[in-house]
């Protein structure tokens, strides 16, 4: 039995149960009957519910196959993932809706993330998995939503919340445009195993990484030379060579962005922005890190509009009321000091405070 | 296998959210790497710090990447996962599946590795996280059997993502679902065959909501739109008037160009079609009573990539419409996209991403080199600098130093 | 009679008329009575008339003499000038208002600049007086002044409209946060005089000075070498050195900025933007500049709302929208590609046409 | 003298607008210079190009600025302008002048140079255009005596400027005139001795609509704004009603906060006034109503520059509010200005501006050093990127590469 080369994905078509196959692209429009469920009606009259379930992204096989097994007896057979890494089962017969979610709520099942909810953390690897953590990454989830559950399973937020964690400075995972980042963070330069850069390191590449061009060639040496003054402490280097280990159990943490998204409903997409640079590893269940989140949620909670998005409800009231009516330090570094700095810095004289 | 105690993971099987320690625990009765990754992970959770080395090289017959390589710190302590690779599966397209095919994925891996899974990566694949070295090819040769493929890893084309379209929206533009499928299969080379500057992604929104976050990150952003104006249907208007939908406060008053008047008397909804953006805010408030237009294709945007190394990009305006079109094996886009992909082959340098040699180098020279018109809806707005690069060809270069006259010729 | 070293500027009190030096701080509002003329009242309930006069920059002392004449006459030997070079004569007593009009109308000065008119044009030296210039200035802001002077003696404008004039890319004047500016421009790279060069010019700081690193040593012929498509024209190293003439008379000219403001009012400060990247320099009267500048005044007359300057006007309707309203063409050029060139790509999927 | 033919300029005499053209030929019936300016500037017209060389150094005894030389590029055709050099005198606070002081600069003029001059230069000096090496000492002497002074030039303390200010203004939130006076005459020694890397201006104006342009134009810009809530006149806003001034729409809907709230019935206008920002559209547009606060001084911003080299920057802000009192000399100002060209001083590069050295080296590592606090007011928004910089000296640095340590023990 010859591997065929370059055959593809399975075919989505095969993937889509009869309900879709039928209303392929006449869905008319949605509702959500209740948090976790969403209704589409097409042009035909048919209509389908999707119950949203959620899923700690990193599961066992035997957790698949639970799900097959209510997708066999409720949907027909399928089921879909979201990008936010949540379950939706698929649901083309209304008879079978009520007996699904009774079945799901007996099981353990966590039903929401629809709406004005919080849709599931997107994240990475961490200490699980990762080569260049600043901190774990499913255990920080698990704290931070065990803590906002109330938000997952409810639709009473301003608007849709999406959150994302990444473990390094990489930022993989939507970090960079999400409401919520949680980003784990180096602190301290590189320690350079002298040994192993001789051993097999190609030191112009080692040099090359470095964006701001903190490290020389040491030629006496054969190795090279870090100017601590100039590390940001990114890690690029440490994935050019192991010799250049970065991480540091007693200063390694998390900072916290705000206000990102990529939808351009109403405003055009946003990064996040720094508004704590620093949190504490406080494994297993990062206490100050879930109250920083909460609390952040809740000042735009009592303060937005109704259907505006956290970045949006700080952008209408300016980023130095939000600090002020928020009560976090503001420091100089939660000011952009790297290439685009100058656009962050308020090139005009009207402000509040 | 001995038990052995995790205590501080154990924290995390309390609360209401699914515990991913449990999962691992569930794999670990089935898989001895499992068991050890739970001791290491422990150890992490006890020291806060990682335990992974840098992947080495580990592949497939025919292919330059799908693996990524993964070891333990400690491999004497820990030999079950001494090695504990990453393999990625391509996806179907919307994350859509029959319960057949998922339980073929679990059962090769129960067969090849640890039991445990990411459904799915950011990226898009089916991560099967945590196999030896040894198992790479058998575990390619049955899931290649079973109908998959790999995804992509290193610098190529890396697997292609795209939100649920029209399998289940009614906002979709274009048919994600199959461009997704159709423009993978096209450029399976370019996936799994690393040959390029860097990592390139591409993913596929249907509409300007953009579930698949394809502005932040994909160097090749496809995001439905329409052309024409937006469609209203005055009667479902008057429908969400009878419920007491706040149309003039929710609606009208927060559209971001106010090309919408909302008549209480007549309960008619209307739209000044030349001011409207298509931002989806409407759309997204109505979608009884507001659709978008006939004339429907996608947007298409390049340069989205995260953090490192020159800080985070967005993906920028390059084609505001472009059809989308099964019918023609969307042609426009497959030819637009090989002439970018070639301009940032021959201009690219290593681990620069398309937006960053675009940003390097200049827009100009990029719409130019890649013969895509320049038209405004490329910027927010012109530049404010007078440093234009003229093209010296044009110019009358009778005297200039690009004829070699002599400064002192041209002064009589 | 030794000349005394650093005794500063004259003092401002001795410059000022009794109706200030008694009303000084204590100004309550001002109106426009007519275009032209302002009248402030104090909160003693005096009142002080200014009126505004153009002037065109470059000034012989005679010209001076004949202002001082009028300011004897009419204002007890006061008057000021403006940061946009015009004359202000102050009027304390009410009852020399009308005769002071009559007689500079008698005398042919152009009375205007106030409120939601054209205040007249920063400008720098061009040919006069500049080594570096890539047109006129003076000259270009007579033609363009002439042609537009129905809105410099009314007030029938959206909003008040500041033009400055730079005659190279120094952008002197303003011109970079003006709702239209004037800049000159070069266009090919510059051209070496190697004699020069080797006479006495500091090599390595010529090299520096290249903002692109277009220009590199040349030790053999004991010179430089221009990289011509790295070069951007910007002139800098022609200031560093009179070897590398960089004037063209057949290929400089004019490129229009637009939409840059000073003032916090309302929005914030502003950068100009350019709309179009060249015009030729076709003295004595610039006809094709005339007439861009005065399409897009006509434009934003016929579209703004009242009280919207220029570019708060493109700003609200979108550049891509002020761009197929008036017809301009719009070319790569006009694209940023320089340091700050990211901020500027629209980083959304939410446009017009 | 001949006369000789301008047919071009002639040109520009046409018009309503006042001609520099006839300015010129009003001087050169004195002046010889004049007349031959007007003939290189009709060939400049004939040509399109300019005619003028660099400037040489020209100067005055005991300063280092002041004079900008200026010879035109065939000295033996126009041997008038030759040299034809300009004098900087610096102007009195907000352009006021009793004629008794322009005849005399006028005078002056007419016995040594072209009888021409620009009231004023961009930057703010009376510019006196054109005169000979031989006359500078003389020129500087007679005008000493006449109780002016030189302005700046080269790479010091450019002459400082303001706006019109309590002399004729409701909007002035501080003394420019006086603060430009006196903070002139503190840096007289920064002023005409250059000794920085580049050139520094200081702008002041009285209120946020920033009449001298300060926040585009100067590295130092004083904007004058309050501390507390604006001032409203519930009696003047209803004499505005009773004119029908279009409150709501021009004022109240075109809010940039949208603070106020005007009630149509009581004729009464209410701000919340945190969040005002203090951008003074309401003021211009009622100033019988509506005033500043009580608590006034002014916003400082640094960093302002034209295009040449790398792009325009403006200003942004540094000290959100300061004290401007004549009372106490000016004091905080006076010191933070030092600490600021000091640090410039220190870390600027050779034709670097301040904001391009805070751009190079960051606002971070400025503001720390110039001990000025750092507040949310000094950013549009926070930073995207995580790259921050930390003090390692607050870090537990066992076992960082910063205390040497070998990467083998830490690992233990």
């Amino acid at each position: 039995m010859a591997a065929k080369l370059d055959q593809g994905p399975p075919n989505y078509k095969e993937m889509l149960p009869p309900v879709i196959l039928e209303n392929y692209g006449k869905w008319k429009y949605h509702e959500i009957p209740r948090p976790g469920v969403l209704k589409h009606v097409s042009e035909t009259g048919a209509t389908m519910h999707s119950v949203r379930v959620a899923s700690p992204r990193l599961v066992s096989i035997d957790f698949v196959r639970d799900l097959c097994v209510i997708a066999d007896e409720y949907c027909e057979g399928f089921l879909r993932f979201t990008t936010r890494n949540n379950v939706e089962f698929l649901v083309g017969d209304e008879a079978k809706l009520n007996p699904l979610l009774a079945e799901l709520e007996a099981k353990g099942y966590c039903v929401g993330g629809t709406g004005a909810s919080i849709s599931n953390i997107i994240h990475t690897q961490g200490w699980v998995h990762c080569h260049t953590p600043a901190t774990d990454a499913s255990g920080v989830v698990k704290a931070v939503m065990d803590d906002l559950y109330e938000y997952f399973d409810s639709m009473k937020l301003p608007a849709k919340l999406k959150m994302g964690l990444a473990c390094c400075l990489n930022m993989c995972g939507s970090t960079h445009c999400s409401d919520i980042g949680i980003v784990g963070v180096h602190r301290t330069p590189p320690r350079i195993d002298h040994d192993k850069i001789r051993k097999g390191t190609e030191i112009p590449s080692l040099v090359a990484s470095c964006p701001t061009g903190a490290i020389r060639p040491d030629p006496k040496n054969k190795s090279v030379i870090v100017n601590n003054d100039k590390c940001m402490y990114c890690g690029n280097c440490y994935t050019m060579s192991p010799a250049m280990e970065i991480y540091d159990a007693k200063n390694d943490g998390i900072a916290i962005l705000i206000g990102g998204k990529v939808s351009n409903a109403r405003s055009a997409p946003s990064f996040s922005r720094m508004v704590i640079p620093f949190l504490p590893n406080n494994a297993p269940r990062w206490p100050e890190t879930t109250k920083a989140i909460r609390d952040i949620i809740e000042l735009w909670i009592a303060n937005a509009h109704k259907g505006e998005r956290l970045g949006e409800w700080v952008e209408r009231i300016g980023w130095e009321r939000f600090f002020s009516l928020s009560g976090l330090p503001f420091s100089d570094m939660l000011i952009d000091d790297y290439i685009f700095a100058r656009e962050t810095f308020r090139t005009g004289a009207a402000f509040k405070y | 296998m001995t038990e052995k105690k995790t205590p501080l993971l154990d924290e995390l099987e309390k609360g209401k959210w699914p515990s991913f320690v449990t999962e691992i625990k569930r794999a670990a009765v089935k898989s001895p790497a499992s068991a050890e990754l739970l001791q290491v992970l422990e150890r992490s959770y006890a020291e806060r710090r990682g335990h992974w080395k840098h992947g080495g090289i580990v592949g497939v017959r025919g292919y330059g990447g799908g693996v990524i390589g993964r070891y333990v710190d400690e491999p004497e302590t820990y030999p079950n996962i001494a090695e504990f690779h990453t393999v990625r599966i391509n996806q179907p397209s919307g994350f859509f599946y029959n319960t057949k095919t998922l339980r073929t994925i679990c059962d090769l891996w129960e067969k090849h590795g640890s039991g445990l899974t990411n459904m799915h990566g950011s990226t898009g694949d089916v991560i099967l996280l945590g196999c030896k070295t040894e198992s790479i090819q058998p575990i390619f040769d049955d899931y290649s059997e079973a109908g998959f493929d790999l995804g992509g890893s290193g610098s190529c084309l890396r697997t292609t993502n795209c939100c649920v379209g029209p399998g289940r929206c009614e906002h979709a533009c274009y048919d994600t679902l199959e461009a997704c499928y159709n423009i993978t299969n096209e450029f399976m080379d370019e996936l799994h065959r690393p040959m390029w500057p860097y990592k390139s992604k591409i993913k596929f929104s249907g509409c300007a909501n953009d579930c698949t976050g394809a502005i932040a990150r994909a160097d090749i952003s496809v995001i439905g739109t329409w052309r024409d104006s937006l469609r209203i249907d005055q009667n479902a208007i008057k429908e969400y008037a009878a419920e007491e939908f706040p149309i003039q406060s929710a609606v009208v008053a927060k559209c971001p160009t106010h090309c919408l008047t909302y008549n209480k008397e007549t309960q008619e909804l209307s739209v000044v079609a030349e001011d409207c953006t298509r931002c989806n805010h409407c759309i997204n408030l109505m979608p009884k009573a507001i659709q978008a237009g006939k004339e429907k294709g996608a947007t298409l945007l390049v340069g989205g990539k995260s953090t490192i190394v020159q800080s985070a990009f967005m993906s920028s305006v390059v084609v505001p419409f472009m059809k989308m079109e099964v019918e023609d094996d969307f042609e426009e886009f497959k030819d637009t996209v090989r002439r970018i992909w070639e301009w940032w082959d021959e201009n690219g340098k290593t681990r620069e991403r398309i937006g960053e040699t675009i940003f390097r180098l200049g827009m100009g020279k990029f719409l130019r080199e890649t013969e895509i018109p320049p038209v405004p809806q490329q910027v927010f707005r012109p530049r404010a600098n007078p440093y234009v690069f003229w093209n010296q060809e044009e110019l009358d270069q009778s005297g200039t130093a690009m004829d070699g006259s002599e400064v002192k010729n041209y002064n009589k």
